[in-house]
């Protein structure tokens, strides 16, 4: 059970996000890509919520689908209470400053040619209608949030490394005081040395303005270090979902296992004796999912009815979602009774 | 690959039918008579006969199926008719030019061979002399080679043929005499001497038009070379003990093709458009000088035959370079 | 790609970041398979990487580098349990861990890596060290035998009766 | 003071790297990218070389074998023995040799660093062909036991495909 | 001096013309080879009925022939017939309603098959057929029918006594086609005979073996050509194309052909190029006259269209004739030929300039007189009251709308008059409108010539043949374009005098020929002299090119340039 006291700031619901491929001479839709396919969770305000999984497991479209950047397919999101997830793209424009993004790639993500004022400027222009005077007070308040020298604001993308660059992304994404970010693979660009600056930033910044973040990273060891809870993610689905200690101490799904025990050890004593789970074979596409349980093709402990049916997400402990049939038919009593 | 060539060529029937009635249309409102280059002694009242002899007296909206009609059913049955010796055309009206009163189709058949032959070897020429142009330029790049290939791109860009063209006959023609000034179109090739006659009359307007083509083509083939020498499986083919030459000119030209043969098959459409132009300088009386003839003299049919006969190639000429992108580069596929 | 540079059963194999664009899954796999290429065939392999924890798993000995020279060397359970560089124990502590303790806060190396200009006269690593002293700026440190087959380029850090 | 990293046993090193210098020209100077870099590397160890980017980790390994575009870059000084030769000071064509024969080299992005227009086939049998003199079939026989010795099913099926329609992980083995 | 040099050199080959004569005599046909001429503009067609182009004519005139046509004096010549039929040798009626011509005995046609009165008759036929779109349907205006008498003999009856009865069968414009070849393609048919207009049956001294439209023509010697000395080529090559300047070179420096048309070319450009000395140029006077018109009504857009421009409103100012002589003293023509035509212009005060026995002697125009001009316009009472700047006279100023088609000259002329008409307190405005449009004729357009929405405007244009008196009649009353004639009409000043009009039923009553001249110069001085209703500047001639060793050539304004090719020989080295 959720602690009462937390309040959900999004609450995400069987989201589908499947983008469809056209084949033949007519261009028929014969299939679709379900990048994310029938995703449920909350984020609570305040917290971190980790997502991690593997290139392609649609962690970063999942993200996107929530802040709207895509017309989603199916499902709900709920941000503060208002649904978003049918609205028009009209509709959700001021709602827009209240949910930013972080790209991770900063070098691309940064108009080459508009200044670095300009770009932390430009969503206060779009979207307030403050002075020129208030605007370039704001922007300097931002470049001091982020740890930017205020006397670069007339400099261009390309003249600032790539962690500056990130912190520019990060100033951006705060200028209109945003409560939720949706942090896409943030560091994973970056240098080792670097990383750590910026999750820094992120935490402090967490901390002073009170902002909720989506952290969605394959870095499980920085997940780990960021995130109050952990959602991982498997071929569009979220497999397993749970507070941060115990999801690394004692991770419930065999995928979550695998992935935590690639993970490289950076002691040489400790690597040497880890026992690793190296998973066999490929990802299967998304456009052609297996039948059962999407893991059952690489799973270690695959049995008959994986297979044949697809488990069911549900709670096995207190705040802790596995999507398994191992936690089924082991499950508790309350387990079985878990709503659908 | 199929399935899309297929699919590509079903969207392009729309496509052409309606950029016909574009053309149709502007033609139709252009402010031009075929009539003005009569003489004004000419009574207008017999002006107005004429112009109901061609046909002018009636509204497009039955002049644009008509023409539609002939295009595509009747000239087809002519052709098959004279291939073949049948006789579906059974006498059906053919497009006529206002200007001539013969069929457009016979005068471009007539146009095409000197066309293909003068701008289409400059084509070919410009093309050869650029792609070397092009890989040395970019594989010494900054040399003194990549200098001069630099300033010959920039003339061949900013000097114009009508310039260049009459540079090379004041110089060829007038002052050495070396070269004939003007296109014979009549010359049949049939032994050395005649051939021999041919190329020189071909010379002049084939390096004039040549310049343009090499000066593109050799910067696109830089460019793209450039690209690729930067690319990492560059540098495994070095790691991987290559010799330099195999690494230039399998891997790096490979793969810097692509693009180029793209930009090639999309320029080969303005060779049938002809080099208006330079044809008009050498007097290499081509589909370009045919265009512009007709576009003076009001020659509704031909303009419109001609301008949509370019369509149809440009938007084939554009499914070809995509077909050809999908052909060489393997990570296009379409489906 | 690693079957091309193993065609010609090479004597040495250098693995420039092998691993860094793939998924820890893949990772993993492509740690274990060149492992055992090694076994079977026994060749040398230098691998680069700026991940320690790749490195932890697979090395035998490690040098550290960081501004054009080397500036730590050591076996790998030496440098992992007793690193002398500062650079190098920063970035031990830089990263953080799938397991054990969690740090409320990462340690950052203060300030940019150095832009690479002219021969360098003084210790690349001064301006982010926290140990650094005076003669760090006037001139570079020389590679300090530590001992056990372990040396270090730094000033502070020379000596055996350092590595305690 | 060591002359730079020694194998824990006194065996002769395979690789001997001693005061490695690159410098790359750039617009109003030089940069020292690579600066009196030492190592040795015995045979069957595995030295791993950590750094961040821009650390000179790279460009040290591709000064050894003379994969820097010269110019910008220029391999000052030192000396690079291997098997007894001075890597630094053998003709381009020995050097060639070397490479893809006798040290075999693995980089970071295995979707750019193939050609992706070549078969995978074609590209493991280019070296084969180039430093074992190997004609097609052999070549070709060559190259699906590499693609099995690396652990990639089917390999027979897989030498034709290019490069993009392999999945990451066989990409890179 | 150029001009000089011009005329020496078109002397120098009329005096060589006269000795080829004597020497081509003595040849057989075919003995000089090839023979290149170059048209910068390229021929679509060689059936002169379907084509208004001057280059088309020219080419089919090498096949096909009239019954006679005019010399480089522009006097008339038997030419498929022995003589000219007149009053005087009873070959046209007294009555003035027909003319008789007699063939010449053993004309073939090229195809071996006799030149008969039948074939004559069918010309008249194939271009009067009222579904045909004949472009020289004017040349057969007034023609009742066309009789064939006997096999050499061919009378043409007209509706109304026709004082000049040569306009069917005279001149390049109306040659004898085939009867046999174009039987099938009268009335609607005509376009669709492509071989039969492309290849035309002829009496001319050469045939077409390979035509090839807009490009070139090739053609070979008659075999059955009358004369059996000629032509003295037996090929000719009739390349089309490009622009003067290259057709220029191609004669005058590079020697690739023998004789280049019409070279519109700025003066100094030819003479640079005649200094190659492998070709010589030659120029000629015709009648065609650039000129000023002036608008007798008034084209104020106020005005309700439909009475816009009609003889309702008379033109506020243009219609004091002291303005109209004052605007016309102020214009300096010699400058204007000097600016822009060099030797091929010469200034004119006449609307007929030539031939010799129809033209005025009127030079009082020559010499500009700017305070001449503005005294004029003073006495009349024109002057400027309120200190503007432009001459005004109750409540009138004088804000003149200068029109004229696109094209450099005339955008030159336009602003050196504008210049000397601002200088006598008059503010003009110019426009240009691309010429297909000025002379479009459509009447749906504003920008017309015949609509002449605006206060003068400036064109050129000539009459057919040698005889003025069809181009003299169309400024009589009733050709003025009107809204109720579709704006359709020769007399786009508007121009209306009764006596004028009687004068041209006079002109068209009588038949002598210098009783015509008489006529004629008294018409020309009306419209131009007296009333300035009609300002002549430039008379424009043609200047073209030969190749040193061809012989032979009379460049002629009056017919076709090739209308003695026959003659035209190789004159050895």
């Amino acid at each position: 059970m959720l602690d009462d006291t937390a309040k959900p700031l999004v609450q995400v619901r069987d989201l589908q996000m499947h983008f469809p491929i056209y084949s033949g001479l007519l261009r028929r839709q014969t299939g679709a890509v379900k990048a994310v396919d029938g995703v449920t969770f909350d984020v609570i305000e305040g917290e971190t919520l980790g997502l991690v999984g593997e290139s392609g497991c649609g962690k970063s479209t999942c993200g996107r689908a929530i802040l709207r950047l895509y017309d989603i397919t199916g499902g709900t999101i709920s941000i503060n209470g208002t649904e978003i997830g049918a609205m028009s793209q009209g509709d959700l424009r001021p709602l827009r400053p209240a949910m930013q993004m972080v790209f991770q790639d900063p070098q691309a993500s940064l108009n080459p040619r508009m200044t670095v004022e300009a770009i932390i400027r430009e969503p206060l222009d779009e979207h307030t209608k403050l002075s020129t005077d208030e605007k370039e007070a704001k922007v300097g308040e931002l470049m001091d949030a982020v740890g930017l020298n205020r006397r670069f604001a007339k400099r261009y993308p390309h003249a600032f490394s790539g962690g500056q660059r990130q912190r520019i992304g990060i100033a951006r994404a705060l200028a209109l005081n945003p409560k939720f970010i949706v942090c896409d693979e943030p560091i994973a660009a970056l240098d080792v040395s670097i990383q750590a600056q910026v999750v820094n930033l992120l935490e402090d910044l967490q901390e002073k303005f009170g902002l909720t973040y989506l952290f969605i990273s394959h870095d499980l060891s920085m997940v780990r270090h960021i995130a109050t809870r952990v959602a991982v993610m498997y071929l569009g689905k979220v497999v397993e979902l749970a507070p941060r200690e115990a999801l690394y101490a004692d991770p419930l799904h065999p995928y979550t296992k695998a992935l935590l025990s690639a993970v490289p050890e950076p002691d040489p004593s400790l690597a040497q004796t880890r026992e690793r789970i190296i998973l066999q074979g490929d990802v299967p596409s998304p456009a052609n999912p297996p039948t059962g349980c999407n893991f059952c093709t690489r799973c270690p402990a695959v049995m008959d009815v994986c297979s044949k049916i697809e488990p069911t997400y549900q709670e096995v402990q207190p705040g802790r979602f596995v999507a398994c049939h191992h936690y089924e038919t082991t499950g508790t009593a309350d387990a079985t009774a878990g709503q659908a | 690959m199929l399935t899309y060539t297929f699919r590509r060529l079903l969207i392009s029937i729309p496509t052409l039918l309606f950029i016909a009635f574009v053309i149709f249309m502007l033609l139709e409102l252009a402010p031009g008579d075929p009539m003005a280059n009569m003489p004004l002694t000419i009574p207008p009242e017999v002006k107005e006969k004429m112009r109901l002899a061609l046909g002018l007296g009636e509204p497009w909206f039955i002049r644009f199926p008509l023409w539609l009609k002939q295009f595509f059913i009747v000239e087809p049955q002519y052709w098959i008719d004279s291939a073949f010796g049948t006789n579906f055309a059974e006498g059906a009206q053919r497009i006529i030019s206002f200007q001539s009163r013969s069929p457009v189709f016979d005068t471009i058949a007539q146009r095409l061979p000197q066309t293909l032959w003068v701008v289409g070897m400059s084509y070919v020429v410009g093309v050869i002399i650029a792609l070397p142009i092009g890989i040395i330029s970019a594989y010494r790049q900054y040399s003194v080679f990549d200098q001069a290939g630099t300033f010959i791109s920039m003339i061949g860009f900013s000097v114009p043929p009508f310039f260049s063209g009459v540079l090379l006959i004041v110089i060829f023609s007038v002052q050495l005499g070396w070269l004939p000034s003007i296109y014979d179109t009549t010359l049949v090739v049939n032994d050395w001497a005649s051939f021999k006659l041919q190329l020189m009359q071909m010379v002049m307007p084939v390096m004039v038009l040549a310049l343009q083509t090499t000066a593109q083509v050799s910067r696109y083939m830089r460019a793209s070379m450039l690209d690729n020498l930067g690319q990492d499986y560059v540098r495994t083919a070095r790691a991987k003990g290559m010799k330099e030459s195999v690494v230039v000119m399998r891997h790096v030209l490979r793969n810097s093709m692509i693009p180029v043969i793209t930009v090639i098959a999309l320029g080969i459409p303005s060779i049938f458009g002809g080099a208006i132009i330079t044809e008009q300088i050498f007097k290499v009386n081509g589909l370009g000088q045919l265009l512009i003839i007709a576009l003076q003299g009001s020659d509704i049919p031909m303009v419109m035959t001609l301008t949509f006969l370019f369509a149809i190639l440009i938007v084939m000429f554009n499914l070809i370079a995509d077909v050809l992108y999908g052909v060489f580069d393997p990570r296009i596929r379409y489906d | 790609m690693i079957a091309i540079a193993l065609a010609c059963d090479p004597k040495v194999l250098i693995a420039d970041e092998p691993t860094t664009a793939l998924d820890v899954t893949i990772q993993a796999q492509i740690i274990e398979l060149m492992k055992d290429i090694r076994d079977k065939l026994g060749m040398a392999v230098i691998w680069i990487t700026h991940d320690l924890g790749v490195i932890a798993g697979i090395a035998d000995r490690v040098i550290v580098m960081y501004g054009g020279q080397v500036v730590e060397h050591a076996p790998v359970q030496e440098l992992f349990r007793n690193p002398q560089h500062p650079y190098t124990r920063a970035l031990l502590t830089t990263i953080p861990k799938i397991s054990g303790a969690r740090a409320k806060r990462l340690t950052v190396i203060a300030g940019q890596p150095p832009i690479l200009g002219d021969a360098p006269t003084a210790c690349p690593f001064r301006d982010r060290c926290d140990v650094a002293i005076p003669r760090c700026a006037k001139e570079n440190p020389p590679r300090f035998d530590l001992g056990g087959n372990h040396d270090a380029a730094c000033f502070v850090a020379k000596g055996p009766d350092h590595a305690g | 003071m060591p002359d730079g990293a020694k194998m824990p046993d006194g065996a002769a090193p395979v690789l001997d790297v001693r005061d490695l210098k690159t410098v790359f020209k750039v617009r109003g100077g030089e940069v020292h990218a690579v600066n009196n870099v030492s190592f040795d590397l015995a045979a069957g160890e595995l030295l791993g070389v950590v750094g961040e980017s821009g650390s000179g980790k790279s460009v040290t390994m591709m000064s050894l074998l003379g994969l820097l575009p010269s110019p910008p870059a220029d391999v000052r000084g030192g000396t690079v023995t291997f098997e007894g030769e001075d890597l630094l000071r053998i003709t381009p064509e020995q050097l060639r040799k070397v490479r893809g024969g006798r040290i075999g080299f693995v980089f970071q992005d295995p979707m750019t660093s193939l050609n992706p227009v070549f078969t995978v086939g074609f590209q493991i049998m280019e070296p084969l062909r180039e430093h074992m003199g190997l004609n097609k079939r052999d070549a070709s026989a060559r190259a699906q036991e590499l693609l099995e010795l690396v652990g990639i099913p089917g390999a027979a099926d897989r030498l034709n495909d290019y490069p993009t329609s392999f999945p990451a992980v066989c990409a890179s083995v | 001096m150029k001009m000089k040099t011009l005329l020496m050199g078109a002397a120098a080959t009329m005096a060589f013309g006269q000795m080829g004569h004597a020497e081509a005599h003595e040849g057989e046909r075919g003995r000089d080879g090839a023979l290149g001429i170059i048209y910068w503009q390229a021929p679509s067609i060689m059936n002169a009925y379907l084509s208004g182009g001057t280059k088309d004519i020219e080419a089919a005139s090498l096949v096909t022939e009239p019954l006679g046509r005019y010399d480089e004096t522009g006097a008339p010549v038997p030419w498929l017939v022995d003589e000219i039929p007149t009053v005087a040798n009873g070959g046209v009626a007294e009555d003035l309603t027909s003319i008789t011509w007699k063939l010449t005995e053993g004309l073939l046609w090229s195809d071996g098959t006799p030149l008969t009165s039948a074939d004559v008759k069918f010309t008249a036929d194939y271009c009067m057929d009222p579904e045909g779109g004949c472009a020289q349907l004017a040349k057969f205006e007034g023609v009742a029918s066309v009789e064939v008498i006997d096999d050499l003999t061919v009378k043409v009856n007209f509706t109304a006594p026709t004082p000049n009865p040569y306009g069917p069968f005279m001149g390049n414009q109306s040659p004898i086609i085939q009867a046999a070849q174009f039987a099938e393609c009268t009335g609607t048919r005509a376009p669709e005979c492509t071989d039969a207009n492309f290849m035309p049956v002829g009496t001319g001294p050469f045939v077409v073996t390979d035509f090839r439209t807009n490009d070139v023509i090739q053609l070979e010697a008659n075999p059955n050509y009358r004369d059996p000395m000629k032509p003295a080529f037996q090929t000719v090559t009739f390349k089309g194309g490009g622009d003067a300047e290259a057709a220029g070179r191609a004669v005058l420096q590079t020697g690739e052909y023998d004789y280049a048309w019409n070279l519109q070319l700025a003066p100094d450009v030819i003479a640079a190029m005649a200094e190659g000395g492998v070709g010589t140029p030659v120029s000629a006077f015709g009648t065609l006259v650039e000129r000023i018109e002036m608008n007798m009504t008034d084209p104020s857009p106020d005005l309700p269209e439909g009475e816009r421009a009609t003889a309702a409103h008379p033109h506020p100012f243009l219609s004091d004739e002291k303005v109209r002589r004052a605007l016309s003293m102020a214009i300096d023509r010699n400058l204007l030929v000097e600016v822009g035509y060099g030797d091929a212009g010469r200034p004119t005060c006449n609307l007929v300039p030539a031939p010799e026995m129809f033209a005025s002697d009127n030079t009082g125009c020559l010499t500009q007189d700017i305070e001449g001009a503005k005294a004029l316009l003073d006495e009349a009472g024109w002057t400027d009251t309120d200190g503007n700047g432009i001459r005004d006279k109750d409540g009138v100023e004088m804000n003149i709308l200068f029109q004229s088609s696109t094209n450099a000259v005339r955008q030159d002329f336009q602003a050196l008059i504008k210049d000397w008409w601002e200088q006598i307190g008059t503010s003009v405005e110019l426009r240009n409108i691309d010429g297909s449009v000025f002379f479009g004729g459509d009447p749906g357009s504003p920008d017309t010539f015949q609509k002449f929405y605006a206060d003068v405007e400036m064109y050129a244009n000539n009459f057919d043949g040698t005889d003025p008196a069809s181009y003299l009649a169309s400024y009589t009353c009733e050709k003025a374009p009107r809204p109720e004639s579709g704006w359709q009409g020769e007399n786009i000043n508007r121009y209306c005098d009764e006596t004028y009009d009687a004068l041209v039923a006079e002109l068209n009553a009588t038949a002598d020929l210098d009783e015509r001249g008489r006529i004629a110069k008294q018409l020309n001085d009306m419209i131009t002299k007296d009333s300035m209703t009609i300002v002549p500047l430039v008379d424009r001639g043609r200047v073209s090119a030969h190749a040193n060793t061809l012989g032979g050539v009379i460049l002629n304004t009056w017919d076709s340039e090739l209308w003695n090719v026959a003659d035209w020989y190789r004159v050895k080295e």
